[in-house]
């Protein structure tokens, strides 16, 4: 049974992981939260729901689908919102962010209806993992996520648009200097994130099944929790802060009583900030 | 810093304008529907929060988001003492405030250790914290089946008194609660120690070396956000009668946010306005109750870029102007 | 070639320029000097399209460049240097010097290694994050980056603030050194002795306004702290100033 | 009306709509047309106070159907006292609403569902007696809903001799019940007693199914088992599983079948669900009471509804001296795919002294 | 002891290491009350954590600080400031800048007129009597360091020469002992410069306070103080009569080389 809650925990820790280490890139490159991350995660979802039940495409084919369709979304918020939340406050971000958050699920809400939308697709059929049944998914979901984190890691490491966020996101003003178009690091950034939540939504669909506009929310505060103790900006922090979040809420769910496992996040989170005020990975990046 | 001259005495005309906003407050209910009414009702609850919320961020210069947490121990506090012992408005309000305040104080110890970011979110947790206790302390809170039927407010020294129950009542109740709060604030911010906060808000190292102890001004700061929020929470349940963990619900929060950034952080006016409008705005948008929320989505972002300092700001800048018509010319630099 | 004419500029209501006119002739080493907020650093930061730009206009080589963004401006080969540290601190100094080059395409192995010969120091630290650098080594990294845009005009913030006088004396060294390789420069310096030494102009602000330029042999230090103060210069002791601009 | 935001509120919006839409198609009642207006509760107290005085003050409504969530209900029995206009539950089960109605004190309020209590004893009676299931472990929705059933549930353990291998309750939004299965799995439990929604019950299903839990451990209490879409998510898991509700689409009457009928006709074939068939009831109830009445006017019609008998179709609807209507509970049993009635229980509600 | 061999600041082995590099590697040092003391080195020597081991903003790895005869070594910088009156300023952080000079002011004299933190919320007629004490010294300071024109000016819309006219004036309201400047010159012309010395010297002669003033513009600093102190890789490398030390060839290789 125990092998069973870390295996289930790291999977749902891989989808905590996957959906904040996009929120994790913006906050490090814009310096401001967003509050509207787990409407992209939801927008993926319906957007794979809408690929397979309306278009009748395959789950495989769904996936880019979503990607682009999404992308296309964040880069007309990216270009009418995010970017110009360069030059603004952390708190008016805040009220921004919330505001798109607010449009965006009710949006779907209205396009979509109110009741729940079921999603069909993926695989669901077990297969044995160290001699346990798991659902191929949540393999899938497993490795989607190494090979993410992966890429990512590169990305920020070697590559020019890899130094380039690394770059706004520790002096903006001298990337002006340097004539770093800071507007189009975080456009890009924000599509980039923003895809990430929509790629975990459309992976963790088959798994969640219930596709509804407001399904992001709870995903967003448990993000704001993994980042934190990530260390903010930190890719491997967000992965392993990520893991240890869906490792203790699958042990709490079990032995303590699953009406605490949303009070796990928030409850980790501030034992882990009084160990570390600065998360598992600081960065010292932003103060 | 718009709105207040600290230590120093208002201007004539912010005088007069106080003074006049107050007249139509108080002669409101005379023209008034009683839906309108309770839409100031709601406006006055979501209030006492964000003049805590502003305290703290406006004038501290630390963003918590646990004011609805202290909100909902505030109103179960009131509610409970109300119901279980049959007190008086007065004496149920006192503890609303007190009791979230002493257990904000605990809280913020280890909260206090954090900045920025880490700060706000350690004050989200905290709410989450709050209402598993409150989903799961059943014996006390009877968990998610909530209070009701809690006591409507009962104006009297002690054991006898006058009910409050009509939306004029309430509306009365609500005016002077906030007339009081504004005025708590007000003293806090025009104090030594308002001053010691308002140094920790621009630079808390360099305030410590001016001997502010920062530590104590941020906890203070903390500890007296909770009460406000507390009297908020007080107002709510003796005038929606129930209280349920619903109170936690993160939309309370952002409406509180939403009040005090969106009418402007760090003035006195900003939050009063903040309250009406935003919530006047919702309300008007119930005529298309299926765009409704999209729209209010809309106009919060759209309200950022357009008035990125909060709606009072070209308030007061249009009245200085009015007031006092200046030029900057180059002797200004 | 640039020239500024008539420059109102500043920030938001505040404005900091009221009409500020200035030429600068290639290969020249001018110095801004003028009591603080006169508006000598407003003016490079204008020059360099940072600050909004109220009226006026800045030409360089014949192409009115006001109102151009930072990159546009850098890409026509203006650099700067602003006060303060403007590098990033957790990157190494060869990804500092990466990001320099990025908005220039077409910079070569080489040109790097030439700004090691110029700053040796830099290639020791190569792989040291710039935040671990001295205040020093800090600003000659800056100038480092701002050499690799390969700049026919370099605009320099203050340099000296918070260095040794050591460190002082390297980074003029190294002003003069590119100077003399063609790179016509115009500094901002508080430390006056020191610019007056390394400049060929001198051109005085005060109240957002040029009020006076010349040779720095055409004044004394005394005259430039009574014409920072006053606006008028003593011209008993020195024979006749230069006409404006 | 006000309804709850998001599934439940909208299922029941059309329902109370295809109603007034027939209604109205049919002349309206007393020749006036029926007219809803919606407001958006939110599903909390203040949005829903704040909605219901709109549309007291506003659109002079005089005729209330809400809410979905028993604590903004709650809020609205003191406001609908003072506006004297009639409110009547369609979807609340919490039992306190009508503790506090008729005889209790509030007399505009009427509730024309089943209270929780009804259903717990059902549930467990024919699971203890007829299955002969009795260790259980609970997994209900952590809110009013499913902490006030499994309270009520608590009343009957002992005298069903049921014990409990462990006790959880899970947001409407939680996503993951794997860990909470895995535990159950090795508890030895014989069934899972839960109270839900649709959205869980489907989920829980599927991650029985993926844990092999499928024919070992049977689903019991309510979470919309029944509903075709349900089974169809783990068919397997929902064979055995017990369900007591109101309603469902396949309940065996004329009036029943007509209006499946009717509302997959409306809604492209969408199989109607229990609160849009309970809004829809009700919407046909009020007018039968207004003719009864025959006035327009919320006093003349809350006496009328005090005193109706109306032909409903799951049996005669009549409110007792708390202005709860006696409703039948049905018991339900999946059985290869598809739900079949195992029985059909009155139970008169046992109000405590006051 | 005589006013003359009593210490205002004394230094006992202070040590300061971040990980594995160090700041400052054991300094003994003994400031002379009612003296000016410069203090140079170059880059990268330690001076600024020495004011902070000083102010409290770091505690010393090793060692002790004394102010006086008290021990302060691991008070926090609000009471060192409060109990005292060892103020310092910073390079950058200069002023509040939201508040206006006269309150800037005012809350730098704070500390003295109200003592307990409880005395701090109140608002009556004896707090404001105090307040009014203040803003009557306020008046003043501004006066005297010739920014009374500026009084209701906010300190953020000044110049930056002025606002460390304002941090100077600010440091003057609660009857300071020892006053450590960060590099009080650096960024400012000379106009303002020398407008700074003599409110140094003046202060210094009239109300005895002790000067530490850490500064590379060694032609001003030697002028202004009565020793001078180099410090160099986190220990003192000379120490003296400025004359003197500036002629130091230690001093010149490590310092004024070039």
């Amino acid at each position: 049974m125990l092998q069973n809650l870390f295996t289930d925990g790291l999977v749902i820790g891989s989808v905590y992981a996957l959906v904040s280490v996009g929120m994790t890139v913006i906050l490090g490159v814009l310096g401001q939260i967003n509050f509207a991350h787990g409407e992209y995660y939801m927008a993926g979802a319906f957007a794979a729901w809408w690929a397979i039940d309306r278009l009748g495409l395959s789950y495989m084919a769904s996936i880019p689908l979503t990607i682009l369709i999404v992308g296309i979304l964040s880069l007309a918020i990216g270009y009418a919102v995010m970017q110009r939340l360069v030059d603004v406050s952390f708190d008016a971000g805040i009220i921004a962010t919330l505001g798109v958050s607010l449009l965006l699920q009710n949006t779907a809400t209205l396009i979509f209806g109110g009741t729940y939308q079921i999603f069909d697709g993926g695989w669901l059929e077990p297969m044995r993992v160290f001699g346990e049944d798991i659902a191929q998914q949540r393999v899938l979901i497993f490795l989607v996520t190494l090979v993410v984190f992966g890429a990512l890691e590169w990305l920020v490491r070697k590559s020019t648009f890899g130094k380039q966020m690394r770059a706004v996101s520790q002096n903006v003003e001298c990337c002006h200097v340097l004539g770093v178009d800071v507007r189009r690091v975080v456009l890009i950034t924000f599509i980039l994130g923003t895809t990430l939540a929509a790629l975990s939504g459309v992976m963790t669909a088959p798994i969640t099944i219930n596709i509804y506009g407001a399904m992001g929310e709870a995903i967003t505060l448990k993000s704001f929790a993994v980042i934190v103790m990530g260390g903010m900006g930190s890719i491997g922090g967000t992965l392993v802060a990520g893991w240890v979040l869906g490792i203790m809420e699958s042990l709490v769910a079990a032995y303590v009583g699953l009406q605490f496992r949303d009070a796990v996040a928030f409850a980790l989170l501030v034992m882990v900030l009084m160990w570390r005020p600065s998360g598992f990975f600081s960065t010292k990046a932003r103060y | 810093m718009p709105g207040i001259a600290i230590g120093g005495r208002y201007a004539a005309p912010q005088v007069a304008g106080g003074v006049l906003i107050a007249a139509c407050l108080v002669l409101f209910p005379l023209v008034a529907s009683s839906y309108q009414l309770s839409t100031l009702i709601v406006s006055m609850v979501f209030l006492l929060p964000a003049i805590g919320l502003n305290l703290i961020l406006g004038y501290t210069g630390m963003l918590s988001l646990a004011q609805m947490g202290f909100f909902g121990v505030g109103g179960y506090t009131s509610a409970l003492i109300a119901m279980h012992f049959g007190t008086p408005f007065w004496l149920n309000f006192v503890a609303a405030c007190l009791v979230p305040a002493l257990l904000a104080a605990p809280l913020a110890i280890p909260a206090l250790r954090l900045r920025h970011t880490s700060f706000v979110m350690c004050t989200i947790a905290f709410v989450f914290i709050i209402e598993s206790v409150s989903k799961n302390w059943v014996g006390l809170t009877r968990g998610d089946m909530g209070l009701s039927s809690v006591p409507r407010p009962r104006i009297g020294l002690w054991s006898d008194g006058f009910i409050v129950h009509t939306t004029v009542q309430y509306y009365y109740l609500g005016l002077l609660l906030c007339a009081l709060a504004v005025a708590a604030l007000v003293a806090i911010v025009r104090s030594p120690a308002g001053r010691y906060m308002i140094a920790i808000r621009e630079d808390e190292i360099l305030a410590a070396s001016v001997g502010g102890r920062t530590w104590h001004y941020r906890l203070a700061a903390f500890v007296l956000s909770a009460a406000f929020a507390g009297a908020g929470g007080s107002y709510y349940v003796h005038y929606v009668t129930v209280i349920s963990p619903t109170v936690f619900d993160p939309s309370y929060t952002n409406t509180v946010l939403v009040v005090v950034l969106g009418g402007g952080v760090g003035t006195i006016a900003g939050p009063i306005l903040g309250s009406v409008v935003f919530v006047a705005l919702s309300e008007a948008l119930r005529i298309a109750p299926e765009l409704r929320m999209v729209v209010y989505g809309l106009v919060l972002t759209t309200s950022v870029f357009a008035f990125p300092k909060g709606l009072i700001a070209p308030l007061t800048s249009a009245l200085r102007g009015a007031v006092q018509p200046k030029a900057r010319g180059p002797h200004d630099r | 070639m640039l020239a500024i004419e008539g420059l109102r500029a500043g920030y938001g209501a505040l404005e900091i320029l009221f009409g500020t006119d200035l030429l600068v002739a290639p290969g020249e080493f001018v110095s801004l000097m003028g009591p603080n907020g006169a508006g000598k650093s407003t003016l490079l930061r204008t020059i360099f399209g940072m600050t909004a730009i109220n009226g006026g206009s800045i030409v360089w080589n014949g192409e009115r460049i006001s109102g151009l963004k930072p990159r546009d401006i850098l890409r026509r080969g203006i650099a700067f240097v602003p006060q303060g540290r403007c590098n990033f601190p957790l990157m190494s100094v060869d990804e500092n010097l990466d990001m320099a080059s990025c908005a220039v395409p077409g910079t070569k192995r080489s040109d790097r290694d030439a700004i090691f010969d110029l700053f040796p120091i830099l290639r020791e630290r190569r792989r040291y994050p710039a935040g671990y650098l001295s205040g020093g080594e800090q600003q000659m990294l800056e100038m480092g980056m701002a050499m690799l845009q390969r700049p026919r005009l370099l605009l320099i913030d203050e340099p000296s603030v918070g260095l040794s006088p050591q460190a002082i004396h390297q980074i003029f060294s190294e002003m003069l050194r590119i100077n003399a390789g063609g790179c016509t420069v115009l500094l901002v310096e508080q430390n006056t002795r020191k610019a007056m030494e390394v400049s060929t102009r001198v051109a005085v602000l005060r109240l957002g306004q040029v009020i006076w330029t010349g040779p720095p042999s055409a004044i004394t230090h005394e005259q430039l702290g009574s014409l920072f103060m006053t606006g008028h210069l003593d011209m008993a002791a020195n024979g006749p100033a230069l006409p404006t601009v | 009306m006000t309804g709850a935001n998001a599934p439940y509120g909208s299922l029941s919006w059309r329902g109370a709509s295809l109603a007034a839409k027939e209604i109205n198609a049919a002349g309206g009642v007393l020749g006036h047309k029926i007219e809803l207006v919606r407001g958006d509760s939110q599903c909390t107290p203040v949005e829903g106070v704040l909605g219901l005085q709109r549309m007291i003050s506003s659109d002079h409504i005089q005729f209330v159907l809400g809410d979905i969530c028993s604590s903004a209900t709650l809020a609205y029995e003191p406001i609908v006292e003072n506006a004297k206009v009639l409110l009547i539950n369609a979807a609340s089960s919490d039992p306190t609403i009508t503790y506090k109605a008729g005889v209790g004190g509030y007399k505009w309020t009427f509730r024309n569902y089943p209270t929780d209590e009804q259903r717990a004893g059902i549930v467990l009676k024919y699971a203890s007696e007829q299955r002969h299931l009795h260790k259980i472990a609970i997994l209900s929705v952590d809110n009013d809903y499913g902490r006030g059933a499994i309270a009520l549930s608590k009343k009957f353990f002992q005298r069903y001799g049921i014990t409990v291998v462990s006790e959880d309750y899970f947001q409407a939004s939680t996503t993951e019940f794997l860990p909470e299965l895995n535990k159950i799995k090795s508890s030895g439990a014989q069934a899972i007693l839960m109270y839900g929604y649709a959205a869980s019950s489907r989920l829980v299903a599927r991650q029985m199914l993926e844990s092999g839990l499928a024919g070992k451990i049977a689903l019991i209490g309510n979470g919309d088992f029944t509903n075709p879409q349900t089974i169809k998510a783990a068919p397997s898991v929902l064979n055995g599983a017990i369900e007591a509700a109101a309603w469902s689409p396949d309940y065996d009457s004329a009036r029943s079948k007509s209006f499946v009928h009717d509302y997959e006709a409306a809604y492209g074939g969408e199989v109607p669900q229990v609160h849009a068939f309970t809004h829809w009831e009700t919407i046909n109830l009020l007018a039968a009471a207004i003719r009864k009445a025959g006035s327009v006017d919320p006093a003349a019609v809350k006496q009328a509804l005090a005193g109706i008998s109306f032909d409903g179709a799951t049996g005669v609807v009549k409110f007792d001296n708390h202005d709860q209507a006696d409703l039948p509970m049905i018991l339900y049993q999946v059985e290869n795919g598809k739900p079949v009635i195992k029985g059909v229980f009155r139970t008169a509600v046992v109000y405590p002294k006051p | 002891m005589t006013a003359e061999t009593q210490a205002a600041l004394s230094l006992r082995g202070v040590r300061k290491s971040f990980g594995p590099v160090i700041a400052v590697a054991g300094i003994d040092l003994d400031i002379a009350a009612g003296k000016i003391c410069g203090l140079i080195g170059p880059n990268g020597s330690g001076k600024s954590t020495l004011f902070d081991c000083c102010t409290g903003l770091v505690r010393p790895t090793a060692g002790q600080v004394l102010a006086g005869t008290t021990d302060i070594t691991g008070w926090e910088m609000a009471r060192i400031a409060r109990e005292e009156r060892l103020l310092r300023s910073f390079q950058k952080a200069v002023v509040f800048r939201a508040l206006t000079a006269e309150e800037n002011l005012i809350l730098a004299g704070q500390m003295t007129a109200f003592r307990s933190l409880a005395a701090t919320f109140s608002l009556g007629p004896l707090a404001h009597r105090r307040v009014q004490a203040l803003r009557a010294r306020a008046g003043e300071l501004l006066e005297r360091v010739g920014l009374a024109h500026m009084r209701h000016s906010k300190a953020g819309e000044m110049s930056f020469g002025q606002q460390k006219l304002l941090q100077f004036a600010s440091m003057l309201m609660p009857e300071p002992r020892t006053i450590l400047l960060d590099e009080p010159f650096a960024g400012i012309n000379p106009v303002l410069i020398e407008r700074i010395v003599e409110n140094i010297r003046a202060v210094n002669r009239e109300q005895g306070v002790t000067f530490v003033i850490v500064e590379h513009n060694i032609d001003v600093l030697s002028d202004l103080s009565h020793r001078l102190v180099v410090l160099s890789r986190g220990s003192i490398l000379a120490d003296g009569n400025p004359e003197d030390v500036i002629r130091d060839p230690r001093v010149v290789e490590a310092y004024l080389a070039g």
